[in-house]
């Protein structure tokens, strides 16, 4: 009956109701030419959701094709949940990483757990077993309590979430910036292993061949608002008021599972989650790829509430459901699993020859769409773009030195500030061991995990710096795929290749678009230098509210591989009399460093630059000494440069050194410049170190009394600080931010 | 000292996993008569007798003890005891 | 020796119990499904950690209700061994096989670390290959490990002896510090942190191989040796 | 169908970690008039009307919707509805 309030094909186009749905009058008149008369008012939606960017990519598909995305172990590129590089023995790796910023803005525990949630089921619905999750977090500086609010909801969601599906959370990154205070970002990444055998592919193919629902029933969350012709059916609205979407994840460990078992199945033709835009998204993207079409029956679809329309069904965005293409006559041995796991397995309709999506609901047919409109052929924007005057400005911003009077509290000061603090508060709340494979804790640069019964493991990060990225967006780009492979270098291993998570402002202003397009040219050319194919990622644009855009961020997820245990490598320092070494030069960079922001309050000016050779050389002559067994501890230098990193070095482990630094007390201890590494080396060792790194620098040695001592050349003591005083200032930044009320 | 009872309820439409869970559970259990279950939070405050009390829980449940995103609220406020 | 891991739907660490004894014990487990009805076979019963049934209503208050879980008690009536650890100890605890209850811990956060802990009592099938005092660490992670139980019921845990591990830190709230505890007969241990986490360098600790090794110690002294 | 509805509160004298938070919260968001916080569960049932229904919602309760070590219950049975 709520069928009967539905407005008609004509009132859809007179009254443009369209538009609420977030058609444009152009895309409307492309519907209306493909399907050749007008939609009616499921058709309408379908279209809606299927051209919105989220699942068309249609302000951003014109760059991502620019990034590099073969590679030698490449075996599946993007297009599916995942991307899959192989690492040998059969084996392989899938990972992804996705955005889940708008429903964490709005429900912060539910909204990040169902991005969790989503991730998972990304890398499962390809048939890995998931082994690890990560995050990219980003908000305002925890100052309101809106911010503190939405951060520690946000962690205890993705903690929520992540541990009871036991799959450990091993690592992420998070920044603090005004930018982010009413629009925080929430990117989720999921690494699965897999056999190359067992790879699966979201098709299907095959006339006849069996369409099934698997997992939750379809209730009307996430059916966005703005879609709801709320005026025309205000007797209604408040009933089907959108709900938000809320997970559960015994049900997602449940449909793991049982989706394990399955992709065993030989009857198995394809399977894909219902993610972004439900059930509209999965049947006509697997029906698309595969050159067929599905006829899908939706009152067979489970659904939790009475009387939903396809409308409802075909855009809701429940969670913890999956789609199946089975052989026909195989529907049972499906069926066996699923009741085993306590899922219930709905036959909803069948594969066709003829490529459309048909949808039959109270035996009429209520939606007839051939099934590339929807997932091939939605409209493509190149839009303008613009130099954002904000670069224009900065370029022009002389290059500041800064001086500073008492280095030993400039030090403290950095390592309170949130985005350099420890994130021991965080990670605390994940469950990072579960599976037991977790070798490298959170804490270090990169997360480890070794693969089980092989001499081999895989280091895993997450990083991008958007204050470099807002002052030089190329730059900045090149620096967030450098930075991830020094993390994971520095660990001990070979970057395979990165999933990245590109979150913007509105496209459609030029100046953002020039944003988007300069830094994934940045990126582009990393990747290329650096041989790390981008296998798959995702795109959340206008992240925006009436303060401005968030700052460009594009988060860089990136995996490696370690070919042997005894490469493993923390950042810790490891030993009293080893030697401490930087690798490369220091020059004065203060543009987006924390030095600034701390003495400033703000950031301005030119990025750090990065020569992409450099870094390469650089990056394997760090691999090489680690793989000779000649370095002991490794870490990049990122935020707050060198001096942090010392710091860094020492936190919890009972250690002390000595070193001496130039004159240049700011430039030489806080300078972000690119390219850089902190390792150290067994005294006997030194001299193949220096053989084989010749333009290490010496700094001085790791000692056993627990204190950091910093020498100028001249033999004058610049900074002398106890490591306790040090670690306790920075473990104690955030949850003193957190407990702070107004 | 007044006793104001607060109910928080999830909002219809809103899936409740724990209830789901807990219905089964009954099932198994062989209390086949449960139709279905919502779970949901009851918290007892001790007040003070305070001027606009009625005013003031609604804006505590509002504020801090239900989320209004998805959830619904009702309190009673009781009699004033001791 | 012949372990049972218990598998509930939602449990999460049973693979890793599987390896804790297959790898780093190298003796025999079988995975057992919770709508299994007999575990008498085995010799020993291991409840895992993780979310049973989603930890929904109260952690392992669903679990109790497996059907395997009548098997389980009767077999520990009959006093074979049987260890829960985290949830597992949680399902023991609402089995009434431990006295008390869990809570969520005193921050109300969920908490993954590598843990200290004494051992308080060496002379259980669980811990005869540590020391009385012997300092361990061994993870934990949960968000429902504050132990409660009344004054009265400490004191008999004290009395008999049945607090086997207690946390050097006060992490949860946890009365008394507890950690872990056995039954009166000594042949039900419950525990929050996670021994088959520490069971190699590699992952941190070996401290928790040490439990399962007092389990085969145990078995081999009480039933192999005896004719 | 008959609506019940069951309350869990902590027996008296356990601690209730959950309530003192929210105690505190409500402190600092300046409503000093709440002395103390208790926090439970609300669980709504909806059960076919079945003979000795008082005696099995007991059950329900003892055996699996509270747990008698820490916690309390009681309940109402509502009025039939359609
Ligand atoms: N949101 C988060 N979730 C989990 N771990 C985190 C998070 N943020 C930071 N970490 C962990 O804290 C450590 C330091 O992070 P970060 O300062 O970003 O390191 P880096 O600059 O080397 O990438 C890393 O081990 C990282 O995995
Ligand atoms: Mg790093």
């Amino acid at each position: 009956m709520s069928l009967l309030l539905e407005p008609s094909p004509q009132q859809i186009k007179d009254d443009k109701i369209y538009q609420e749905m977030g058609l444009k009058d152009e895309e409307f008149a492309m519907v209306e030419k493909i399907l050749g008369r007008a939609p009616n008012y499921t058709e309408t939606g379908v279209f809606s959701v299927m051209w919105s960017e989220h699942c068309s990519y249609k302000h951003s598909k014109v760059l991502l094709k620019k990034f590099p995305s073969k590679g030698e172990r490449v075996l599946q590129g993007p297009g599916e949940g995942a991307g899959i590089v192989d690492i040998g023995d059969g084996q392989a790796v899938a990972f992804k990483m996705e955005s889940h910023n708008h429903p964490s803005a709005i429900e912060p525990y539910q909204g990040a757990a169902t991005g969790v949630g989503g991730i998972l089921r990304d890398v499962f619905s390809m048939g890995a077993k998931p082994i690890a999750l990560m995050n990219s977090l980003r908000f305002g500086e925890l100052q309101s309590a809106r911010g503190r609010y939405l951060f520690e909801e946000v962690v205890a969601g993705i903690a929520g979430y992540g541990n009871c599906v036991g799959v450990p959370t091993v690592g992420g990154e998070v920044q603090f910036d005004p930018c982010y205070e009413g629009n925080p970002l929430m990117n989720a990444m999921c690494v699965g292993l897999i056999d190359h055998k067992d790879i699966q592919k979201g098709v299907a193919e095959g006339t006849g061949n069996t369409v099934m629902y698997v997992g939750a029933s379809t209730g009307k969350d996430g059916i966005h608002g703005a879609t709801f012709a709320s005026e025309e059916l205000s007797e209604e609205s408040e009933s089907k008021r959108p709900s938000v979407q809320v997970g559960d994840p015994f049900m997602e460990k449940l449909l793991l599972e049982a989706c394990l078992e399955l992709v065993q199945l030989d009857s198995l033709v394809g399977i894909q989650d219902m993610g972004a835009a439900g059930l509209a998204s999965s049947s006509s993207e697997m029906a698309s790829k595969a050159g067929f079409g599905i006829e899908m029956d939706l009152d067979k679809v489970p659904q939790r509430e009475k009387d939903m329309t396809p409308y409802e069904m075909m855009l809701s965005e429940s969670q913890e459901r999956m789609l199946l293409v089975v052989k026909k006559g195989h529907e049972q041995e499906v069926r066996n699993i699923c009741d085993r796991w306590g899922l219930y397995a709905a036959e909803v309709g069948r594969v066709t020859e003829e490529q459309t999506l048909r949808l039959l609901h109270q035996n009429e047919v209520v939606a007839e769409i051939p099934a590339d409109a929807l997932a091939e052929e939605a409209p493509v924007y190149h839009p303008e773009s613009i130099e954002h005057a904000a670069f224009t400005k900065n370029q022009q911003i002389k290059e500041t030195v800064f001086h500073i009077d008492d280095p030993k509290k400039t030090l403290i000061d950095l390592l309170q500030q949130p985005t350099i603090a420890s994130k021991e508060w965080i990670y605390d709340q994940y469950d990072y061991m579960v599976q037991t494979n977790t070798v490298v804790q959170p804490g270090s640069d990169a997360a480890v995990l070794r693969v089980r019964d092989k001499n081999k493991a895989l280091a895993m990060t997450t990083d991008s710096n958007s204050r470099f990225i807002y002052l030089d967006p190329e730059t900045g780009g090149k620096i967030a795929v450098a930075e991830s492979a020094r993390n994971i270098v520095c660990s001990g291993g070979i970057p395979l290749g990165l999933t990245d998570c590109l979150n913007y402002g509105n496209p459609e202003n030029p100046e953002i678009y020039w944003q988007l397009e300069k830094s994934t040219d940045g990126m582009s050319a990393a990747c290329e230098t650096l041989e790390t194919p981008v296998i798959g990622g995702n795109v959340s644009l206008y992240n925006e509210t009436k303060a401005g855009a968030v700052y460009p961020t594009p988060v860089v997820g990136m995996v490696g591989l370690i070919e042997n245990l005894e490469h493993i490598t923390t950042q810790s320092f490891k030993q009293a009399g080893d030697a401490v070494y930087v690798i490369g030069e220091t020059t004065p960079d203060f543009g987006g460093s924390e030095l600034q922001k701390l003495l400033e309050g703000d950031i301005s000016g030119k990025a750090p630059s990065l020569d992409l050779e450099l870094e390469k050389h650089r990056q394997n002559q760090v691999l090489e000494a680690i793989r000779a067994g000649l370095v002991q501890s490794a870490h990049d230098l990122a935020e707050g440069g060198l001096g942090v990193a010392i710091a860094e070095s020492l936190m919890d482990t009972g250690l002390g050194a000595t070193v001496t630094i130039s004159e240049e007390v700011a430039t030489d201890l806080f300078s972000e410049t690119q390219s850089r590494f902190l390792v150290s080396v067994p005294a006997h060792k030194k001299k193949s170190f220096q053989k084989m790194v010749p333009d290490a620098r010496y700094l001085g040695t790791v000692t056993n009394d627990s204190q950091l001592e910093v020498y100028e050349q001249s033999g004058e003591i610049v900074l002398q600080a106890k490591v306790d005083e040090l670690e306790d200032a920075w473990k104690g930044a955030i949850p003193c931010l957190v407990k702070s009320r107004d | 000292m007044i006793k104001v009872h607060v109910y928080v309820t999830l909002k219809a439409g809103v899936l409740d996993p724990q209830g789901s869970a807990i219905t089964n559970s009954l099932h198994t259990m062989n209390y086949d008569e449960v139709q279905s279950v919502r779970t949901g939070k009851f918290i007892e405050l001790e007040v003070e007798n305070t001027k606009n009390l009625e005013q003031r829980v609604e804006e505590m449940c509002e504020k801090l003890l239900s989320n209004p995103v998805i959830e619904d609220y009702t309190y009673t406020i009781g009699e004033a005891v001791s | 020796m012949k372990f049972a891991v218990i598998v509930f739907p939602g449990s999460n660490c049973d693979n890793d119990m599987y390896y804790a004894i297959e790898e780093g014990l190298e003796e025999e487990i079988d995975k057992v499904w919770y709508t299994e009805t007999d575990v008498s076979k085995y010799d020993a019963i291991l409840l895992p950690g993780g979310f049973s049934y989603g930890d929904y209503l109260r952690s392992g208050a669903i679990a109790r209700f497996a059907p395997v879980m009548e098997s389980v008690i009767e077999e520990a009536d009959k006093g074979k061994p049987v260890l829960g650890v985290c949830n597992g100890f949680q399902v023991l605890l609402e089995a009434r096989l431990l006295p008390g209850a869990m809570q969520r811990n005193k921050d109300l956060k969920f908490i993954c670390r590598p843990t200290e802990l004494i051992v308080e009592n060496d002379q259980t099938g669980f811990t005869n290959a540590y020391e009385i005092g012997e300092s361990v660490t061994i993870p934990v992670a949960h968000g429902e490990g504050n132990y409660y139980c009344d004054e009265q019921t400490l004191k008999e845990l004290q009395r008999n002896k049945q607090i086997v591990f207690t946390y050097r830190n006060d992490i949860n709230g946890s009365t008394a510090n507890i950690a872990g505890i056995v039954n009166e007969q000594g042949n039900v241990l419950g525990m929050m942190p996670h021994p088959e986490r520490a069971t190699s360098d590699l992952l941190g600790s070996a401290d928790g191989l040490k439990l399962f090794k007092s389990m085969l110690k145990h078995w081999r002294e009480s039933y192999v040796l005896t004719p």
